[in-house]
């Protein structure tokens, strides 16, 4: 099993859930996290003085998947979040060693 | 009839003005128009305080310093009240010898007041309300230069002390009979008293203090915009309000702080569009409303609506550059701008206040109609309060060191003054 | 001279009451000066419910509930100006039975008031409104007890009912020609009809809902501090309002009030600085803000600054005490201390009315004066309005009880009131 | 001397009352208790804007937007203060042509304004004061309708000039001696030249602008429950100062205003509980409110408290049709219900004004009492207002878009106009 | 050495917690997140406008620990977020290949 | 290829970014996090009721690197973030199998 992380742009979050949803991920876990990379931050200025914003707003999506959906979770997350903008985000690969339901005690991949 | 109509009118005039200068005029009467109108007044002043300027400073600083923010004003809400009510009012109000420095004792802890005194055309229990919430903003102005680092304990005995030391004699030699007052200085609504008071208090004390480990960002610039709102919308108790009376000079009065507010807002923003990021901010409009509203004040009983256009338009790029230039550039942490925008919007006002004042309006020409002597009076109104507020702020708070350190840790201060302090934080 | 003084004083009520109706017609004359502190008296006191008190509350609570607490003082405004339409003004103010209970139905529904309508010196229109915000903020501080699990469909039908059967008698026995007023019983803003009535109320309330399942800090103390600075503002038209008149005696209350509530600010504070975790805590400024002001309402308009100074030292400790240890010792959970703070500072506060009321201020004199018997008379009022209310309260609830159920559902609780009973979520 | 004083005292008194009410009067005088009324009024109607409509609004647009929310308010302030000095008073209220369509130069830059000068029994001062904030607000209102996409820019230049081509003409007609007042078409307090006059003219931009590329959800119903309270709390302003007086017409404006608001508040309540998600929601208690605020104000003045009632249970129902199905069936994007709320119900206003307006309250009798002419008088002035408007509003804005893109980009709208108009971000 | 991610119901949080103190966890991150899985989100209305809130609060706990804990931690989690009704989250388990405490730059199991 | 997830002390977190800066790290995802470990959270006091704030606020950055780049970035991280107090906080590595630059598809190291 995989962990797959994507950090996405904020607006494309819903595309991205609307997409996994059709190849059937029923499960995921959202936060809101700020980064950069290539796109930068901005500057803003009060008073004149200059505060420098590093980081942007970007959402985070931690989905966890069998091996065998991998690769049409992956083409989902790029499709549905490609804008073709710097900072359209990347994605993560991690693996699992192990997926517990807590409500059921169900592990592995009848867990996800 | 028509003719009889016409005399009483006039009558109605000399009589108001009989009843307050004349020597041998009865005690005044109590005017229940005047009385709701200072009653209101007193409210909206306060308002000013607590939430409005508690929140305008909140939401500049950083989150983890909210509450230590909106705790200081309203501490000092509570505490300048008792000393008010202690000595302050005594001290400032009073008369005391003509021309002098400091009033009489005489209504120490309120001896002796009773509900018929009258001040005016109101009761001396309102004008005593109305005159604490000057005191209250005063003083709470001053923490803008030492958010996020000063001690909540030495500000505490700062502030009861400067309260009485120095914020009553100031008010009491320009607005009691002493010796600013008997000079001439004219200063309506408090920009010697207040702005200029505060100002030259917030920079000594920035000074003393010194620098915050790390500037953050306005935190809550939602807060900053509902503070500066308060602040406008209350300001028309400030300066409409010290006409004492619900007449054509508060009428006046509310109209130039309208205006003027508006113009400054206006051209901050418009400088801040021009300039540098090419953005209107709000903290910027909000700041040059603030820049307005203290530099309308010690006019705004003095000068008609021309006169107030230009000095709204002086006081937002005059405050811009002391603001947003000037402290970078020389490099002094205050904080929030006290300096920059009340004591140079202030001193500002005062001298303007010199050109524009029209006779017609408060009883005193200006330099345009002729009386360029007043501007060397409002000047010698600004110097004295800087020098003997200046002086004074930076004795009292080396005193208050001698007992207690005036500085929040390092530790307390990279934690927020809300925990350390308050021991609270915003979630 | 001072017989021709008091003649002309004579002589200008006489005028008063003479020019409009003509006649030698004893009816009272409408007084703009009045009428303008009174419209401006019932903004203030409309403000301290919303948004003050919904913010004070607001904050305190947990944020899933935000938007429950401020719906249910946002819907008791527009609720019980409804009931108060209806009736409820009738019942507390039409005159019934000299001594009575309640008042009669002469007013129901305001048939036949008119703009000539006076009440004293004031339209009956403004009095209407006055009075209003009295009875809104009354059922409004009763929610303090209940929030985060009372049902909002209970909630809405209890109020219905309590601001006529409960609020109206009570403000009708101490306001009205009702029997505590005619006994002699002294309550001049509301401590006995505002505070210990809703104070009971929510004690009772929160005995019969029971506890929350869980307790969290307060969410958001800028949102109190807020709210705590409106009612702190707003107050000036609850206690000097309730001059009915723009005079020396709501210049006094004033002052009283602002003096009273500092005291009791900085006492809170004090003692927290002194104890428990060394801190001088906001929500404990606020607090105490509230427990002056509430001890202060009914002696507002009977004592002079020192009575009031008292007041508020002996409001800043013994709320401090009923708050923040004995609800704890006991184990009831007020969630935002209406007991504690509202009916236990009320009444203290109209225990202490009994003991410095100044016959100079309010024509009573109090135990200090000599008076003793008036701390009798004022206990029959507290006690008569804990059983009253306390009572009526509990069988109000139990009746909505038999009709919907009044606390929300475990789950509900769980996932906030904001969404489960409202849709709504504050993201 | 003391004696010709007191004789004056009298003669004082005796003024008051004859000058008003007497046949061949002088010019009035001014009138203290009026005046302070008057005063406190222009503080209510602005503390509505800002921060009152600000947060209304700021509450109900996406956490990226509301910097940007907050500042329009904030700017129109500014700006329409201007424009309102300049010449937007005088075209307003200076008379020109009787029964024509805009007034005169004459107070073109306030020229000649004295504290002396009296409006009815206030000075002019203050008359231009309050007038003021009744065009800023209107301004203010329809930016609701363009929020999260219009230009800041473009903005700025068309609140310019509407507030002079569109604002001053609309209430001359109504308020100046102009067409519709000549007419007699009721219109106590701005239902047409305010509400229908912005609401149409919201439509116009909105439908101009096209829809927002997204819609959120309101990320602030706690702004929003502030904004709707400061609304409620200061429409007493708004409606009871169009009394311009401290009298019987102010007590039962202030009276039917608070009735209606709140039948309407709950009207809105209980169709959200018993239709749709069967929850009674904080914006939905808000947003009838400020529908009762909106329909009963043109009949403030002239309708008693049965025709209030009836105003606000029909305000709740129309405007909860118009905002929450209409809209949504024809699909425009008018994002903060500026027309479903102001215009229809100012439109609903000005007809049932028509119909319950009573003869003895305010000099005009309606339907009710067999005037049935009058509710056609009032389909002219609603007509005409949207007319006029609508097509200016529209003109107007193609204007400004010659010269500047009247809407943000793509990018800038993702992003937030926060950060993409003023650079300043909420953490 | 291991890392446990949990995602949990937020009113649960505290549970967990203490139920990790008493088996000698000593350390713990905690993140506020959204999700959703069988449990679905609502949908809010607004002046008639419907939005459909997908994502329910929930709170991320991260849990570093020894291989050798790893069962009693699972274990505890299980046991003190369970409510029984859907929603009640998912146990995550990745595994680490370094752990470092920066304070004293000891690494691997003494880090934790 | 790693992800390093390091939860330092909020105030010196700029320090870490740009201490990564310099040796070439050009992207990084950030979160507000809380937690506790040897040093715990505090109580806070309202009106005498006790609650207890068992966490405290740190930040979370998460860094995908090259396994070549790791020990430069453990390194870099561990100086711009160490004060010698405790709360500094810790450092989790764990493997990537796979990364993804979502605007090109790019994948692997050429992705970072
Ligand atoms: N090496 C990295 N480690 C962790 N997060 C990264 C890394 N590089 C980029 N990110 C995350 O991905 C987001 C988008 O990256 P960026 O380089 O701006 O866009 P793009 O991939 O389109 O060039 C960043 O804001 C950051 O949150
Ligand atoms: N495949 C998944 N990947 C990531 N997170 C998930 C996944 N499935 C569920 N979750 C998280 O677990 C939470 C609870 O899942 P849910 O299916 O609603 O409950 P239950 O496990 O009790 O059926 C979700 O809200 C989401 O945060
Ligand atoms: N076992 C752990 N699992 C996950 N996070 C941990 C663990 N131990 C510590 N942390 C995180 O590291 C932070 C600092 O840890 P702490 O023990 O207080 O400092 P130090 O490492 O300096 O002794 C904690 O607040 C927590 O967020």
């Amino acid at each position: 099993m995989k962990l797959v992380t994507a950090v996405v742009k904020p607006e494309q979050a819903d595309n991205v859930k609307k997409a996994l949803n059709k190849i059937g991920i029923q499960g995921l876990t959202m936060s809101d996290v700020k980064g950069y990379g290539r796109q930068k931050g901005h500057t803003e200025f009060y008073r004149g003085s200059e505060y420098e914003v590093a980081f942007l707003p970007k959402t985070k999506l931690e989905i966890a998947t069998s091996s065998k959906k991998l690769k049409a979770v992956l083409e989902a997350i790029q499709k549905a979040a490609k804008t073709g903008n710097i900072g359209d985000g990347k994605i993560f690969v991690t693996s699992l060693t192990e997926v517990i339901r807590i409500r059921t005690g169900e592990k592995g991949e009848k867990a996800l | 009839m028509k003719i009889f109509n016409r005399l009483l009118i006039l009558a109605v005039v000399l009589f108001q003005t009989t009843t307050v200068f004349a020597a041998d005029a009865p005690k005044p009467v109590l005017n229940p128009g005047d009385t709701a109108w200072m009653l209101t007044s007193t409210a909206l002043v306060l308002l000013m305080t607590i939430p409005g300027l508690a929140l305008f400073y909140g939401g500049l600083v950083g989150k983890k310093n909210l509450v230590s923010t909106l705790s200081q004003s309203f501490m000092i809400t509570a505490v300048v009240t008792i000393t008010w009510y202690v000595c302050g009012y005594s001290l400032a109000f009073m008369d005391g010898a003509k021309g002098g420095f400091i009033g009489s004792t005489s209504r120490v802890l309120l001896k002796g007041i009773g509900i018929g005194d009258l001040n005016t055309t109101i009761p001396e229990t309102v004008f005593f309300c109305y005159q604490l919430t000057f005191a209250i903003i005063t003083v709470a102005l001053i923490c803008g230069s030492i958010v996020e680092r000063i001690s909540f304990k030495a500000l505490f005995f700062f502030i009861t002390i400067w309260s009485i030391v120095v914020y009553a004699p100031v008010a009491h030699m320009v607005w009691g009979n002493g010796y600013l007052n008997t000079l001439g200085v004219l200063d309506y609504a408090g920009g010697t008293v207040v702005h200029i008071n505060s100002g030259i208090a917030a920079l000594v004390l920035c000074l003393v203090l010194g620098k915050r480990k790390a500037k953050v960002k306005p935190h809550n610039v939602g807060y900053t915009m509902i503070g500066a709102s308060l602040l406008w919308v209350g300001w028309f108790g400030f300066n409409a309000g010290s006409a004492v009376a619900a007449n054509g000079n508060a009428g006046m009065a509310m109209l130039v702080t309208q205006l003027a507010t508006a113009v400054a807002a206006a051209t901050w923003m418009i400088i801040e569009w021009l300039t540098g990021e090419n953005k209107p901010s709000l903290v910027g409009m909000c700041s040059g409303a603030v820049a307005g509203l203290v530099a309308i004040t010690p006019a705004s009983g003095f000068v008609g609506p021309s006169g107030a256009f230009f000095i709204g338009l002086a006081a937002g790029i005059v405050c811009y550059l002391t603001s947003a230039k000037l402290k970078n550039a020389i490099g002094y942490d205050d904080a929030l701008d006290v300096f920059g925008v009340h004591c140079c919007g202030g001193i500002l006002g005062a001298i303007l206040t010199g050109v524009f004042a029209v006779k017609a309006i408060g009883g005193t020409a200006g330099a345009l109609e002729g009386n360029v002597a007043q501007i060397k009076l409002q000047l010698i109104g600004v110097v004295l309060t800087l020098v003997y507020s200046g002086v004074m702020t930076y004795v009292v708070i080396k005193v208050v060191g001698l007992f207690t350190s005036i500085r929040a840790t390092d530790a307390e201060e990279r934690e927020g003054l809300d925990l350390a302090h308050h021991g609270e934080t915003i979630a």
